[in-house]
């Protein structure tokens, strides 16, 4: 069920609305994408890394000695190395510091502790293995409630003496007093602890780099697998400059090739991407560096970790009064969110979601404890999933507790059509919203009252049924530049359009794909505005010796950013082709108008000049006076974010006797205002959706006492299958963001924000019968279990 | 991981006591030991190979007599390392009965694994940890009975 | 380091190499063939992203040797093609937006080939086996399961209408 | 992840492997799917000298039905078990089993006897063999000898097969008349390792009692094995529920599982008494009950 956007556009030339099949796809059928692994160059030396077994440990010593023996091994890097470079740490993007290598402490397991060079890729594994480490270990933290106790271990002694603390920073939003009193007058309140636990992206393609320091042109190029190359680009000359190394920015080219997935795992700068530039400036040679996926799952950032104690308040009708939420935000041994800079935890503030109440108070504590680094957004706008999740399980056990439907509850609770821009009690300014209308769809779609019905006749029987409701409010489009920021750099994004003679275009953008189709999505803005067809446009990006500055692809921020930057740019040389066509249908410039990719004299539509004739004339027939050529560039500076929405419904069964849960159904209605390319869309919504059935259900990293990973391979993280994942259905409302150029909002997030307070909402419906108020995902078969054997439940 | 047991063995206190201190005869029980290295009084190095069937992996055992009070308890701590991985144990051994025998030893372990074998192993370690552990005090027994 | 040398038919060539035993067939596939298109994704058997056909059968490169391959006849996502014309699986994943990032699809393709071969008129819940051991985090696998449908749709018309005179075999 | 170095052969006999075994004891690893070996090496968890590929050994890839029972050859590969129509009708315990293990390519290439003789504790072959009462054929260069499978599974990763030995046949029974099995797997992903594996097959006397069962458990212990007190509770009983209970949780009592990724023990306990129940019922349903 959707609603429908008409095209302004032929097929042929494939505007906005058209589902115009993905140009890059025929090099990924054919096995000729360029993924990093595929990058290889001449002389190339391959680099391994030696990683800490203990979560918390002095070095004594580390012996290469072995290692160096094995033939084919160049070289043992160590954190002493580096020291002498001041290269042994880095800074991280949220500006704090984080070890390249460790000199005498290791923070977490699987820590980087040593790099091995070697000329394969197996000689280099062979080292790894030879490496000897002597250790002591230490004491270690895992649970950041007892990283805050005051006789607790200080893990980050570095900070200096004003920090000798494992808290990092406090954070909070809205007005505690009101928010207090609005509880207190409140005639319901409830109050629910809520853990998000550890995720990690897992990208099928794990990070990776290959460097290339070339000493005589004194060029270091940088081929990786990152969503924000320039932002690297930029790091990395901070980095080499506060060592006093000769790289400047101008001197550094990151490339990124194909990138097999992202979803935030790969915006952070890794150990082992300046492990791999050391290697190479100091052997002069490229070095390439591969993570393996246990690698991947130990040590690269994670998602969530969010410890959330939330309180609401309510009339006695349900109407909902205030909200106040205390969270604990475990970052591992240091803070590399990659949260713009006046967010430290991100976007939580966004928690009171898609509802219409005026006193909210949310604080954030941000904590050290011995884990690798947390903080990335596992395919969502920097903690909005934690803050749906949140609302939406608060939302619905008020509604259980006043006896009151959960889709009813949420309709009388809505911010109302008319009321945006609305302005939520911690400051945020929505943009656009229908909720009622995107819930209603849901609704029908799913035949909303016959499953409450057959909910009722298996409950009589004694079968466990579940039906769950979640309207969320996304937030994306980092962002407007007075507010966000990456380590000072604003969070604009950029287009180049280069539009040739013979009527082809040549587009650049800052952003940078990793599935979502930019070179599809992004050609059908330009066709859209200037009327060129999709097939003469090719979208370049990655390449930041050639691409415009931009901040890349996270947060879903690519549509809302460079996608308006885009039709900006465009917008420019739509501008310039109309004194163009002035000039050659011998006319005035106010007396033309522009129809499907032509500009015609007003009352007379058939004189009018193609876009392609205009080109033409752009280098060869331009008026005296008038600049040649028919170029634009683009940095956008959105004035607000985007807020998409959704309303998605999920019936589960649950089997007694094992506890297992399965989704039987999952209608899923998005609101991404206009549509750039339906069959995208629908794509990056079944895909997110995924994302957040999975860690509803399946994924999740588990430390023992000791700090150690208990899931360090795709035997244990279990990603899921097409058997388990259900066949998601999905509809659609429109609902234009009123400021965004083309009207567009992000997507590619929405679901994986939506999905799992609808599964978790729908898991307890199904057992609010027996007395459970909340299961904290993932709600394994195990968890579910234990449940209903503690209720008395008998298979 | 936690584990405890108790072994009658067939032999005089002293003789038994003598075999726990004495590095080369200890360590000759310990779970795939292939050399040992006497550093000095209290400590001692040893190389083995760890595992089950044909899984395992070759440790480098830092082993320390953290405790010895004759004639009845001993307390030895080891550290051991393999690649990605490290083992941390603390084993006690308290002895009772007459002198001439036979000798009661109660024995406890806790045995801490860190790295990858806790991890990609984990499915496998408790029931791998108890069982190494046990065989090394029977071995013991063995050795002191045979 | 000894090496043992091997000769395989990959796509139709014969290629040879000299290797050490332990080399992973998905190695000498990408590095010495410089066959790139399939990619390692887990390490471990579970993502399916290696998947090729050894000798007809579907099989996860990075859990077999090099030399276990010694001998064997292989297929991977470069020889699916013929000539400038998709396989029908490539043309549906493409129809179907059965991809997004593109690294597990040369895998998908791989078994999903070896599905059809095996099943020519899938249910849904047949592909959904089938595939389950190639992992995708892009799309959801609801394109996908779209897309091997198309294709066993394409293949069965193909197979039933009258064949074009070609030269024997 | 890349394995350590090891030498590799693969001898184009069964003559040639037994050599290799007799003089290379301790040293060679036997190689037949892989998709159980590979993983370990790759972890460096395993560090053989030495893999002797079975690929090209002949002579082992049958499934034969002789009059005294069912043998199948040692490479015989998961996927065939599923699709060998004999087996269906006679034993669809073997089909059920096989389509539960790993995933298609899993069993395009992982065969029967490398699963067995590899003894992952976890593993779904051996609670089927346990239940079945099956036997495996163990050749060495000096000869060949028949050892149950009750007794055979020693422990994680050890079984009774000598360095020198061959794990050339697995040989069934053939069920007996009004016979039933059924294979119970809880899994928490497709393609994962048994949280608990079990596994039924039982027939029926002619007033309806249960004549013979066997019960094998995988999952639940360092290694598999068979609930044989479930086993004594079982035979000559009216099947009903109470006794089905009863069975349920002998089996669970028999089992000594671990707290691990797939849940702790309580739970796992819980499970062999819930798998148990419905592979009981599954398999009085298939006898006719």
């Amino acid at each position: 069920m959707t609603i429908e956007m008409e095209p302004q556009t032929t097929p042929e030339v494939g505007g906005m609305g058209h589902s115009v099949k993905r140009k890059e796809d025929p090099r990924f059928i054919q096995g000729q994408g360029e993924y990093i692994d595929d990058v290889n160059l001449p002389g190339q030396l391959w680099l391994d890394i030696v990683r800490s077994p203990y979560a918390h440990a002095k070095i004594r010593s580390i012996d290469a000695s072995e290692a160096l023996k094995i033939p084919g091994v160049a070289a043992v890097i160590t954190g002493k190395d580096l020291e002498g470079y001041k290269l042994h740490w880095m800074p991280t993007l949220a500006g704090d510091m984080q070890m390249v290598l460790p000199v005498d402490t290791v923070m977490y397991q699987a820590q980087e502790v040593a790099a091995v060079i070697a000329t394969s890729r197996y000689a280099a594994a062979d080292g790894v293995a030879a490496v000897y480490v002597d250790y002591e270990p230490l004491p270690v933290i895992v649970d950041p409630f007892e990283a805050l106790k005051p006789d607790a271990i200080v893990l980050r002694p570095d900070k200096g003496p004003d920090k000798q603390t494992n808290h990092i920073w406090h954070w909070e939003s809205g007005d505690e007093a009101k928010a207090d009193a609005a509880l207190a007058a409140a005639d319901v309140t409830i109050s629910q602890d809520i853990y998000i636990p550890r995720i990690h992206v897992a990208s099928i393609e794990t990070c990776g780099c290959v460097a290339d320091w070339d000493p005589v042109r004194e060029q270091l190029t940088l081929h990786m697998t990152s969503q924000a190359p320039h932002a690297i680009r930029t790091v990395l000359a901070l980095v080499a400059g506060g060592a006093g190394l000769p790289i400047y920015e101008h001197n550094i080219r990151v490339k990124t090739h194909d990138i097999g997935g992202g979803f935030g795992g790969k915006v952070p700068v890794y150990p082992g991407y300046v492990l791999a530039v050391a290697a190479s400036f100091l052997t002069g040679k490229p070095v390439k560096w591969i993570e393996d996926r246990s690698e991947n799952l130990q040590a690269d950032s994670f998602a969530r970790d969010y410890h959330i104690h939330a309180e609401m308040g309510a009339t006695k009708e349900g109407k909902i009064t205030g909200l106040k939420v205390k969270t604990i935000a475990d970052h591992g041994y240091t803070d590399a969110a990659a949260d713009p800079s006046k967010f430290p935890a991100g976007l939580f503030n966004v928690i009171t979601g898609s509802y219409d109440f005026d006193n909210a108070f949310v604080e954030v504590d941000g904590v050290y404890t011995n884990k690798p680094p947390g903080g990335v957004a596992y395919r969502c706008s920097f903690r909005v999933t934690e803050a749906v999740h949140a609302i939406e399980r608060m939302v619905d056990i008020l509604a259980h507790d006043i006896g009151k439907d959960p889709a009813q509850l949420r309709m009388e609770n809505f911010i109302q059509p008319e009321q945006f821009p609305y302005t939520t009690p911690t400051g945020w300014e929505y943009d656009s919203g229908n909720y009622g209308a995107a819930l209603t769809m849901a609704m029908e779609m799913i035949d909303y009252e016959g499953l409450r019905k057959e909910q009722a006749e298996k409950r009589e029987r004694g079968e466990l049924m579940g039906i769950g409701i979640s309207s969320f409010t996304e937030i994306v489009g980092a962002g407007p530049s007075h507010t966000f920021d990456i380590l000072g750099i604003k969070m604009f994004d950029s287009c180049e359009i280069r539009v040739h003679p013979t009527g082809k275009v040549l587009a650049r953008i800052g952003v940078q794909t990793q599935g979502q189709g930019h070179e599809t999505t992004f050609a059908q803005i330009i066709a859209e505005e200037l009327g060129f067809p999709v097939s003469d446009i090719k979208i370049e990006y990655g390449d930041t010796d050639t691409a415009p500055y931009g901040l890349g692809t996270y947060a879903s921020r690519s549509t809302p950013v460079a996608g308006a930057a885009t039709a900006i740019a465009a917008r420019k040389i739509k501008e310039k082709a109309r004194h163009l066509a002035a000039h050659l249908l011998e006319a005035s410039a106010d007396d033309l108008e522009w129809t499907n990719g032509k500009w015609s004299v007003k009352g007379s539509p058939d004189r009018f000049k193609t876009i392609q004739e205009i080109a033409f004339a752009a280098y060869t027939n331009h008026p005296q006076g008038m600049e040649a050529g028919l170029e634009a560039v683009d940095y956008y500076d959105p004035p607000n974010l985007t807020f998409p929405f959704g309303s998605y419904i999920c019936v589960v069964d649950i089997d007694k006797g094992t506890g297992q849960v399965t989704v039987r159904r999952f209608v899923a209605v998005d609101d991404c205002g206009n549509i750039i390319n339906p069959m995208i869309v629908d794509g990056q919504i079944h895909g997110g959706l995924t994302m957040g059935f999975a860690p509803a259900l399946y994924e999740e990293i588990t430390y023992d006492e000791r700090g150690n990973n208990l899931a360090g391979t795709f035997m244990d993280y279990l990603l899921p299958t097409a058997m388990e994942t259900p066949a998601w259905e999905t509809g659609k409302t429109i609902t234009p963001s009123p400021h965004h150029p083309i009207g567009a909002k992000g997507v590619g997030e929405s679901a994986t924000v939506g999905a799992p307070p609808a599964i978790a909402n729908a898991v307890v419906d199904a057992l609010w019968h027996l007395g459970v108020r909340n299961i904290d995902i993932p709600m394994t078969p195990q968890k579910v279990w234990k449940i209903l054997h503690e209720k008395g439940v008998a298979p | 991981m936690l584990f405890s047991g108790t072994v009658q063995i067939d032999a005089p206190r002293a003789r038994t006591w003598a075999f726990l201190i004495d590095p080369d005869k200890v360590s000759s029980c310990g779970p795939g030991v292939e050399s040992v290295e006497i550093i000095d009084a209290a400590n001692f190095k040893v190389r083995a190979k760890v595992g089950v069937g044909f899984i395992s992996a070759k440790f480098v055992v830092n082993m320390t007599f953290a405790e010895l009070t004759a004639p009845d308890k001993a307390v030895i701590k080891a550290s051991g390392q393999a690649p990605g991985s490290a083992v941390d144990a603390v084993g006690s051994m308290l002895l009772s009965g007459p002198p001439e025998g036979p000798t009661t030893m109660d024995w406890s372990a806790e045995v801490d694994i860190s790295g990858s074998l806790a991890g990609v192993g984990a499915r496998l370690m408790e029931g791998t940890a108890n069982k190494i552990v046990g065989q090394t005090f029977d071995c013991i027994k063995a050795k002191l009975e045979g | 380091m000894t090496t043992q040398h091997v000769s395989v038919t990959v796509n139709g060539e014969v290629r040879e190499a000299d290797v050490e035993p332990r080399l992973l067939l998905v190695h000498l596939l990408r590095e010495n063939f410089g066959l790139t298109g399939t990619h390692v994704g887990c390490d471990t058997s579970n993502c399916g992203a290696c998947t090729v056909h050894v000798d007809g059968v579907s099989a996860k490169s990075c859990t077999m040797l090099a030399v276990q391959a010694n001998g064997s006849t292989i297929k991977t996502i470069e020889g699916m093609a013929n000539g400038a014309d998709l396989h029908p699986l490539q043309q549906a994943f493409w129809d179907q937006h059965g991809l997004q990032c593109g690294f597990c699809t040369p895998g998908m393709i791989m078994q999903s080939a070896w599905l059809l071969e095996q099943n020519p008129d899938p249910s849904e819940a047949e592909i959904r086996e089938g595939i389950s051991g190639n992992l995708c985090r892009c799309t959801g696998y609801v394109n996908i399961v779209k897309s091997i449908q198309q294709a066993a749709q394409q293949m069965q018309a193909a197979e039933s209408a009258p064949a074009e005179p070609a030269a024997a075999s | 992840m890349i394995p350590a170095a090891f030498d590799y052969v693969r001898p184009a006999d069964l003559d040639e492997v037994l050599g290799i075994l007799r003089d290379r004891q301790g040293e060679a690893k036997l190689l037949s799917g892989g998709y159980s070996l590979l993983p370990l090496l790759k972890l460096r968890l395993a560090q053989p000298e030495l893999l002797v590929d079975l690929r090209d050994v002949g002579g082992l890839d049958g499934i034969v039905h002789t009059d005294d029972d069912i043998r199948i050859g040692g490479r015989v590969t998961h996927k065939r078990i599923q699709e060998d129509e004999g087996l269906a009708r006679s034993l669809p315990i073997m089909r059920e089993a096989a389509v539960g293990i790993g995933d298609p390519q899993v069993r395009n290439w992982g065969t029967i006897g490398g699963s067995v003789a590899h003894a992952d504790p976890s593993s779904d072959w051996p609670a089927v063999l346990l239940a079945l009462g099956a036997s495996v054929v163990l050749r060495s260069a000096g000869g060949e000898r028949v050892m149950p499978v009750r007794g055979f599974f020693l422990d994680t990763f050890v079984t009774q097969i000598e360095p020198t030995e061959v794990l050339t046949e697995v040989r069934i029974p053939h069920p007996a008349r009004n016979g039933g099995g059924a294979y119970k797997k809880l899994e928490r992903r497709a393609g994962d390792f048994s949280t608990v594996g079990v596994a039924v097959q039982l027939a029926l006397s002619d007033d309806g009692r249960i004549a013979s069962i066997g019960i094998g458990l995988t999952a639940v212990a360092d290694a598999p094995f068979a609930a044989t007190e479930a086993e004594k509770v079982l035979t000559d009983a009216r099947p009903g529920n109470e006794v089905i209970q009863e069975a349920a949780a002998m089996a669970s009592k028999q089992s000594k599982p671990v707290t691990d990724s797939h849940g702790p023990a309580d739970y796992k306990r819980a499970m062999v008494a819930e798998m148990t129940t419905r592979a009981i019922r599954a398999a009085l349903q298939r006898a006719g009950a």
